[in-house]
């Protein structure tokens, strides 16, 4: 059978590494870096806090970071709706979780079922990187198109969002609904929870008696008296 | 078919006892007993006028051109097998179906006296008269399965009215045991059918027979070196023995008397245990083609008479006496047809049929007398106390043991005579005959000494029964005597029709032997002074036989008897318990059978295949889903790593370019082509295939064709790697393949 | 500047949600960890979006926010109920489907 | 619509109308129930009239489109060999909805049970009609669940345990015919490009042998759970005791024969290799069963059990008269199906009248009836004698025309010794006499001493229980006296499937390796095939008569 040796990206060890970088140099360049050298370095120290809420504190940062790049991506709608929504609604929830259940955890890592994940962790960084082959091209990209000034604002970006995507604005708005009433089942004290069950068992109960709709199903017992009776 | 067969409704003989049996069977219950006796007499009376008048004014006319027939239907023709409803009468079946219908009428109007306080009177009227429809079907049937009908519906009839009085148990064991072993015949009866088919391509006598007589077929060799005839007859005889109680299958016969006497005079004496001789003397033209298989039936025949004798001379129970009385006499019978003598047989089963009913019927009406005992040991005097039933016993039984001017001698002689100078078994059996002559004159003996003893423990000396009994004993009311007495003439005067030819020198006095020979061949020649020895032979035995009862057991039982008795008491009760026969076979094949089936049903049904086949299934089915279940951690993180490897997994071997399993390589001297395309398909995307032909890591040759063509400087050993890269996800696949350049030219 | 700058930061910060969500043991952790690779999904949409200069991207990334936004909801619901009943929020310890 | 349609969508329709019936009224289901069988025997009373014995082919068509683009066409056709399975159906319905004792003792849910009965007809008969595999499928599994509710709800003890097993025992099978099912169809597609479910194009297929063998032992596993051939028999004596009378009357009377049905329709014609290759271990098996299902009936005590495993044995005989394929023993096969139909639908409406007069299945309970039910005694005697093979009853002619076909099987018979095997299964005549007359002497003769035999609940069989019983015999004594009407319209077909197998089997000789082809089938139907072809037993040809 074929033996694998996948070599991804043969291209990067090449020549032509200093163009690639080449862009990096313009002030541009330097505005990229900054933020992108921030949002990796927060999300790392997110994922690493042992204290939940540094850990919630870094990942706003990181959102921040993030939006400061899609600005530069010319998607100044996305890039608001990312502080507003994003840093502000949802870090707000986070935060208010992490104030219920603040507890110090002993260790960073669980040790039970290890190898799995950590498996499951190297399957991820094996696919980035095929991807990541396709993604990087051989030789420098060309100039990327001209963007229309009206590109990335909150009108043409609506204007598509109500005209032609109507119906996934609809379906995300029906999803949010249940995720509200969801939250709202899910999280309700337990002990209210089984009054309520207790409670339905009983009215399903008294309408099956009150019904006597036919005897016979009642109960095997009664059948065989009832068989005894058959015709003759 | 003989072209000029004429047709005559001989359909009406079983019709009509088939008619009266389904009307008592449906309206019986609720007539009347005179009307349910008419309605059964006229049935069999009627079909009695239809077979006289067939007999004695139409068949003569036609007698040789194969008889009378009637094809009612076509049963059954698929393929290469057709056949008809249809009888046909000839000489021989004619005269089975005089002696049917004949004796059948009397014994309906015998048993209206007999049966006259019996609660299922008029069920006994309709099984008798289904008997005789089967009977005639048997004996008119033109083909061997119409035969077959009429043989299983005999055998029926026997089990119904075995088991007439079904509420006593042992009468329906009986009943049952006649059936099965009425049925393993007929398991060998089939088998013989099939064999014929085989062999002669048709199932109708006359067909067969024309066959035979010309046929060289039926003597080639078929199976272990013997020919079809004899499989064909020895089969048959298989399906004979069991219908006509011959060893090994004659145990069902005794126990039968558990049946109504009349019963037993009918079926199990004048009838139905014939029906194997009839077969035989129907099959006669297959049977003389095999001698071998002439000399089983013969020896048999012989065996079983002797052997049914000596059981007979210890019986106490009336009817078991005159039960192996009718084996024994059976026997001769196929000792006779068994010497090719077919003539001399039937003639013994004509006067057998007279001499054996009228004994039935004369023990019937003394058990009626004795109020239904039948043990002899209780009876005794009874010559003076029912005169008539007396002078009947009388003439039957001097008739049986052959003493000179009765019909047995004449019958019985004609068989010894004919087994002493049968010239059918040619030269390596030629044994046969004189050994089936001895053994018969010592059963001659033995019927003589055991008839005797019977009459002399019945009718002569003092009336050994209780006073009780004693007070009532009376003679049977007229209904009951006028059939004895017919019958007793028949028995007295019917051996005169078939006086053997070489008695007198005159052959044309044996009408018999006359009217048979059209359905049975000729009639053997005896020489003249064998016969006139065999006639002194036997008339002397007959008499020893006698004399030595009447020392034994004249008026009673005489001191010659006791001294034997306490002589040999365990071979008298050996003799008693019929050698012990029955309990050898249920011990051999019953009980062994039943238990062995019910090994069989716990062992392989419910366990080999419910518990194991299906249970293990299932258990199987249930181990799978455990040990699946031990996966299932119930960690929710673990259970997204395996979503992500597997993941992983589907996009590593989505990237792969497709690859042959085998590289194609074809080698002419030493230059090879290889082909690594996969199964002749161009690759998709442009795939790059790099051949290394010298395996020194370096590709020779680079491209996107998916072969190459190279050169090997010198021959021998060599490897063959190529690489195929897939530009766009940028993953590789390898192939290497071992090829041997041997100077013996091409290997693929 | 070229699209596969930020194609890669994307990659990068996927792999660190991964990290966080597949080995860390706070359940907290883990819904960030869902978060980071939601917003890297979120900025590789964008970032082709403005590479073929279409708006598509962006309204994808729109509702990318709005599921996500959802998906936190319900998610911190369940921990809140998981904390109650089982006063843990590790999830080594809440294997109840083991059962 | 033509009449065959009718015939399978009047029993849906009269299911459909006991429907809308209130629960209440018992005795208006009961009446729909039965009107609609007897109208459905009636109007298959006018396909008998109208069919017409000299052609070989299907006649009287029924060709819907169902499905265009899968190419399912609603096709139903009959021909010889179904042509007396339809009116064994047809006839055994309306008797045993006669019967009163068709619900069994628990008699609740009468609807539901008419509804079922009903829907259960028409999944047979369209089943035997059906001349496109989708259909004959569909049709197979509408006949499977009735059947499962009427073990399932009306029936004994452990009938949950029967039924599921019943259910599980088949539908492995029938989902194993199903994928062979497929594969034909991928298979024709492949070879002519059209979709098609059609019989008539499916059997001109021919495959290679490796994929014909798996398709026969597809077909075959299905067939013969249903059969039931002898290692995988051992469901019908559970589905028998615990069905109800009238669920166990059908289910031998006429479920049974679909697995012989089925071989003979589609796994013989369609794969004649694979039919070569495993004729020798059907046939064993065959005999096996005889012997075995003879052996199993004879030590049991319970009366259906004994009764379910003489069917075992009975339809042994039938798959070895099917396997070697002559002209008579073919015949005595099909013959024996309607035989057996007749005699253990009758043998099971006795027990089940038995069962409800004395609530017990055990025969040692019994004794003596004969004194109390006479007539009921005498029907029953009937029964068991056609059931034994008595001649002149109906089991004589489909039994010996079995055993002379096997016997004088040519020597080019797919299977060796022939002659060994029919004097096997000739010893089953002998088991059967014991292990049926042994029954009915336990039940009917000896003493009357039982108290329980004496009660007056015992009453012998009166009113429509005399019409039942009537029915069955005047049936049994007609085929066993008349049977060729049955033989003369079956021959045809017979002489047609026998002919074109061996043609196939000619053909697959000369070219052994060809890839999935159409094979040109020139005698499918049209013209009337040569004066039937003995090749079945050639035998040594006597002088026939002149």
């Amino acid at each position: 059978m074929a033996d694998v040796a996948g070599t991804p990206g043969g291209n990067l060890g090449g020549a032509n590494v200093s163009d690639l970088l080449a862009p990096l140099a313009s002030g541009e360049g330097v505005v990229f870096l900054i933020l992108a050298l921030g949002v990796v370095a927060m999300s790392v120290v997110c994922m690493t806090r042992r204290n939940p809420v540094s850990a919630v504190m870094s990942l706003v940062a990181t959102f921040f970071g993030l939006a400061g790049l899609y600005a530069t991506l010319s998607a100044h709608f996305l890039a608001v709706l990312q502080v507003l929504v994003y840093a502000g609604a949802i870090m707000v929830l986070f935060i208010f979780v992490v104030m219920i259940v603040n507890r110090e955890e002993s260790t960073l890592v669980s040790l039970r079922g290890i190898p799995t994940r950590l498996l499951g962790v190297f399957a991820g960084v094996y696919m980035i990187r095929v991807f990541a082959g396709i993604a990087i091209p051989a030789q420098a990209p060309g100039p990327l198109p001209a963007l229309s000034d009206s590109f990335g604002t909150v009108a043409s970006v609506g204007d598509m969002l109500f005209r032609q995507d109507l119906f996934p604005f609809e379906a995300i708005s029906l999803l949010l609904l249940v995720a509200i009433v969801g939250g709202v089942v899910v999280s309700r004290s337990a002990r209210k929870e089984s009054d309520a069950v207790i409670a339905a068992d009983k009215r399903i109960a008294i309408s099956h008696l009150s019904s006597h709709d036919s005897p016979a199903e009642l109960s095997e017992v009664e059948e065989t008296s009832a068989a005894a009776g058959g015709h003759h | 078919m003989n072209a000029s067969e004429t047709l005559f409704n001989l359909r009406l003989i079983p019709l009509l006892p088939f008619l009266g049996a389904a009307v008592l069977i449906l309206f019986g219950r609720r007539w009347k007993r005179e009307a349910v006796l008419t309605v059964a007499a006229a049935a069999i009376g009627g079909s009695a006028l239809v077979a006289f008048d067939a007999f004695f004014t139409r068949l003569p006319a036609v007698a040789e051109e194969g008889g009378l027939r009637d094809v009612v239907w076509t049963w059954m023709s698929t393929g290469n097998l057709s056949v008809d409803l249809a009888f046909r009468m000839d000489a021989l079946s004619g005269l089975l179906c005089l002696i049917i219908t004949f004796i059948g009428f009397l014994i309906h109007l015998y048993s209206a006296g007999y049966m006259e306080h019996d609660p299922d009177y008029p069920r006994f009227f309709a099984y008798l008269n289904l008997f005789c429809g089967s009977m005639l079907v048997l004996v008119l049937g033109d083909s061997m399965p119409v035969m077959f009908v009429g043989w299983e519906g005999v055998g029926l009839c026997s089990y119904l009215l075995i088991g007439f009085w079904y509420h006593e148990t042992p009468n329906a064991d009986a009943g049952k045991k006649a059936f099965i072993t009425n049925r393993i015949g007929d398991f060998g009866f089939l088998i013989g059918i099939f064999l014929t088919f085989q062999a002669t391509g048709t199932l109708r006598f006359s067909e067969i027979t024309s066959f035979a007589t010309a046929g060289s077929v039926l003597t080639a060799p078929a199976w272990l070196g013997m020919s079809n005839a004899f499989w064909i007859g020895t089969f048959l005889f298989i399906g004979a023995a069991g219908k006509s109680a011959q060893i090994p299958l004659y145990v069902w016969l005794p126990d039968a008397m558990a049946g109504p006497t009349p019963v037993s005079a009918l079926i199990h004496a004048a009838t139905m245990v014939t029906a194997g001789v009839y077969m035989v003397a129907r099959m006669h033209a297959v049977y003389v083609l095999s001698p071998a298989a002439l000399a089983i039936v013969a020896l048999v025949g012989a065996a079983t008479a002797l052997f049914a004798a000596v059981i007979g001379f210890a019986q106490n129970d009336f009817k078991k006496v005159l039960a192996y009385s009718t084996v024994s006499q059976l026997g001769f019978m196929f000792a006779g047809v068994g010497t090719a003598n077919f003539a001399s047989g039937v003639f013994h089963l004509y006067t057998h049929a007279f001499f054996k009913a009228g004994l039935f019927l004369c023990a019937g009406s003394i058990m009626h007398a004795m109020s239904g005992s039948g043990d002899i040991r209780k009876m005794g005097g009874l010559r003076k106390l029912t005169p008539w039933t007396h002078g009947v016993f009388l003439v039957c039984w001097l008739a049986i043991c052959g003493v000179p001017v009765f019909s047995g001698f004449f019958s019985k002689d004609a068989i010894v005579a004919g087994a002493f100078a049968t010239g059918i078994f040619g030269d390596d059996l030629s044994w046969v005959g004189p050994t089936v002559g001895v053994l018969l004159l010592l059963a001659a003996l033995g019927t003589a000494f055991y008839m005797s003893r019977l009459y002399f423990l019945v009718f002569s000396g003092p009336t050994r029964a209780d006073a009780q009994t004693q007070h009532h004993i009376h003679e049977s009311p007229p209904s009951m005597v006028g059939p004895l007495v017919v019958l007793a003439v028949g028995a007295g005067l019917g051996g005169l029709v078939g006086v053997p030819g070489g008695l007198f020198g005159h052959p044309e006095w044996n009408l018999l032997g006359h009217t048979l020979e059209t359905a049975v061949g000729p009639e053997l020649d005896v020489p003249h002074n064998t016969e006139l020895l065999f006639m002194a032979v036997s008339t002397v035995l007959a008499l020893i036989g006698i004399g030595l009862a009447y020392t034994f057991y004249g008026g009673g039982y005489r001191a010659p008897a006791q001294k034997f008795a306490a002589a040999f008491p365990g071979f008298v009760q050996l003799v008693r318990d019929k050698f012990r026969v029955d309990e050898l076979y249920g011990a051999v094949i019953i009980r062994p059978l039943r238990k062995f089936a019910l090994a069989l049903f716990r062992v392989v049904d419910r366990v080999l295949i419910d518990q194991i086949l299906v249970g293990g299934v299932a258990a199987l089915v249930d181990v799978l889903g455990r040990v699946s279940r031990a996966f299932q951690a119930g960690d929710a993180q673990r259970y997204m790593a395996a979503f992500a490897i597997g993941a992983a997994a589907l996009v590593f071997f989505a990237t792969r370019p497709t690859v042959p399993s085998t590289l194609k390589v074809e080698v002419s001297g030493t230059t090879v082509s290889v082909d690594a395309s996969r199964a002749g398909r161009a690759s998709p995307r442009g795939l790059t295939y790099a051949f290394d032909f010298d395996d020194d890591g370096r590709p020779e040759v680079v491209g996107l064709k998916s072969d190459a063509r190279y050169t090997y400087d010198q021959a021998g050993e060599h490897t063959i790697r190529v690489t195929v890269t897939d530009p766009r996800w940028h993953t590789q696949s390898k192939i290497k393949r071992k090829i041997d350049l041997s100077a013996a030219g091409e290997r693929k | 500047m070229p699209t596969f700058y930020y194609l890669i930061l994307s990659f990068v910060l996927f792999l660190i949600g991964t990290t966080g969500v597949l080995l860390r043991r706070n359940a907290l952790v883990v819904l960030m960890g869902i978060e980071l690779q939601l917003n890297a999904g979120n900025l590789a949409m964008l970032t082709y979006s403005r590479a073929l200069g279409d708006e598509k991207g962006h309204v994808f990334a729109f509702l990318i926010i709005a599921l996500a936004a959802a998906e936190a909801a319900v998610g911190l619901a369940i921990l809140v109920g998981l904390f109650r009943n089982r006063q843990t929020i590790n999830l080594d310890e809440a294997n109840l489907m083991k059962r | 619509m033509g009449i065959l349609a009718w015939i399978t969508l009047l029993p849906l329709a009269g299911a459909l109308l006991t429907m809308l019936v209130p629960r209440e009224e018992e005795a208006i289901h009961r009446g729909i129930g039965l009107g609609t069988t007897i109208v459905t025997f009636l109007a298959s009373l006018f396909i008998l009239g109208d069919f017409d014995p000299a052609k070989s082919g299907f006649q009287l068509e029924v060709d819907k489109v169902w499905v265009e683009s899968l190419g399912i066409h609603f096709h139903l056709g009959i021909d010889g060999i179904s042509l007396w399975l339809v009116m064994l159906t047809t006839f055994l319905m309306p008797v045993t909805l006669l019967s009163p004792q068709a619900i069994g003792t628990r008699n609740i849910r009468v609807r539901e049970f008419v509804i079922a009965m009903l829907a259960l007809e028409a999944g047979m008969v369209g089943a035997f009609l059906a001349l496109d595999l989708f259909v004959f499928y569909v049709f197979w599994e509408l006949m499977l669940i009735p059947m499962y509710f009427i073990i399932g709800i009306w029936g004994g003890e452990r009938r949950l345990y029967a039924s599921i097993k019943f259910v599980i025992y088949t539908l492995i099978g029938s989902l194993l015919m199903l994928v062979a099912i497929l594969y034909l169809y991928a298979q024709y597609h492949a070879a002519t490009g059209t979709f098609s479910f059609d019989y008539v194009a499916l059997s001109r297929l021919t495959l290679p042998y490796d994929p014909q063998l798996l398709c026969f032992l597809a077909f075959g596993l299905a067939f013969a759970t249903k059969i039931p051939l002898f290692p995988l028999h051992t469901w019908l004596p559970d589905a028998h005791v615990e069905a109800p009378t009238g669920g166990s009357v059908i289910l031998a009377g006429v479920m049974l024969k679909f697995g012989t049905y089925g071989f003979l329709r589609f796994a013989l014609p369609m794969f004649p290799l694979a039919t070569q290759a495993m004729a020798p271990v059907v046939t064993a098996l065959a005999v096996i069963g005889i012997v075995f299902g003879a052996l199993m009936a004879y030590v049991q005590n319970d009366a259906k059990k004994l009764v379910a495993y003489s069917s075992v044995s009975h339809l042994g005989f039938v798959v070895l008269g099917i396997m070697t394929l002559g002209q008579v023993a073919v015949q005595g096969a099909i013959y024996q199906m309607l035989a057996h139909g007749i005699s253990t639908g009758g043998l099971f409406l006795g027990v089940g009248l038995l069962y409800d007069r004395r609530h017990t299945r055990k025969l040692d309970d019994f004794g003596g009836l004969w004194k109390k039910i006479p007539i009921f005694s005498a029907c029953f005697l009937v029964i068991v004698l056609a059931s034994v093979g008595l001649p002149g009853l109906c089991g004589f002619v489909g039994e010996f025309l079995i055993l002379i076909g096997t016997f004088n099987a040519p020597a080019g018979a797919l299977f060796s010794s022939p002659k060994l095997l029919a004097i096997i299964s000739a010893s089953a005549v002998i088991l059967a006499a014991m292990y049926l007359l042994t029954m009915y002497q336990k039940i009917f003769f000896g003493p009357l001493d039982n108290p329980a035999n004496k009660d007056p609940h015992v009453r012998d069989i009166h009113g429509r229980e005399r019409w039942v019983f009537g029915f069955v015999i005047v049936a049994a004594l007609v085929m066993g006296i008349y049977p060729q009407p049955i033989l003369a319209r079956s021959e045809k077909s017979v002489a047609a499937l026998i002919s074109g197998f061996q043609e196939r089997l000619a053909d697959a000789a000369s070219n052994p390796d060809a890839p999935a082809h159409l094979f040109p089938n020139p005698s499918a139907g049209a013209a009337p095939s040569a004066a039937p072809a003995n090749a079945g037993n050639s035998g040594k040809p006597g002088p026939t008569a002149p």
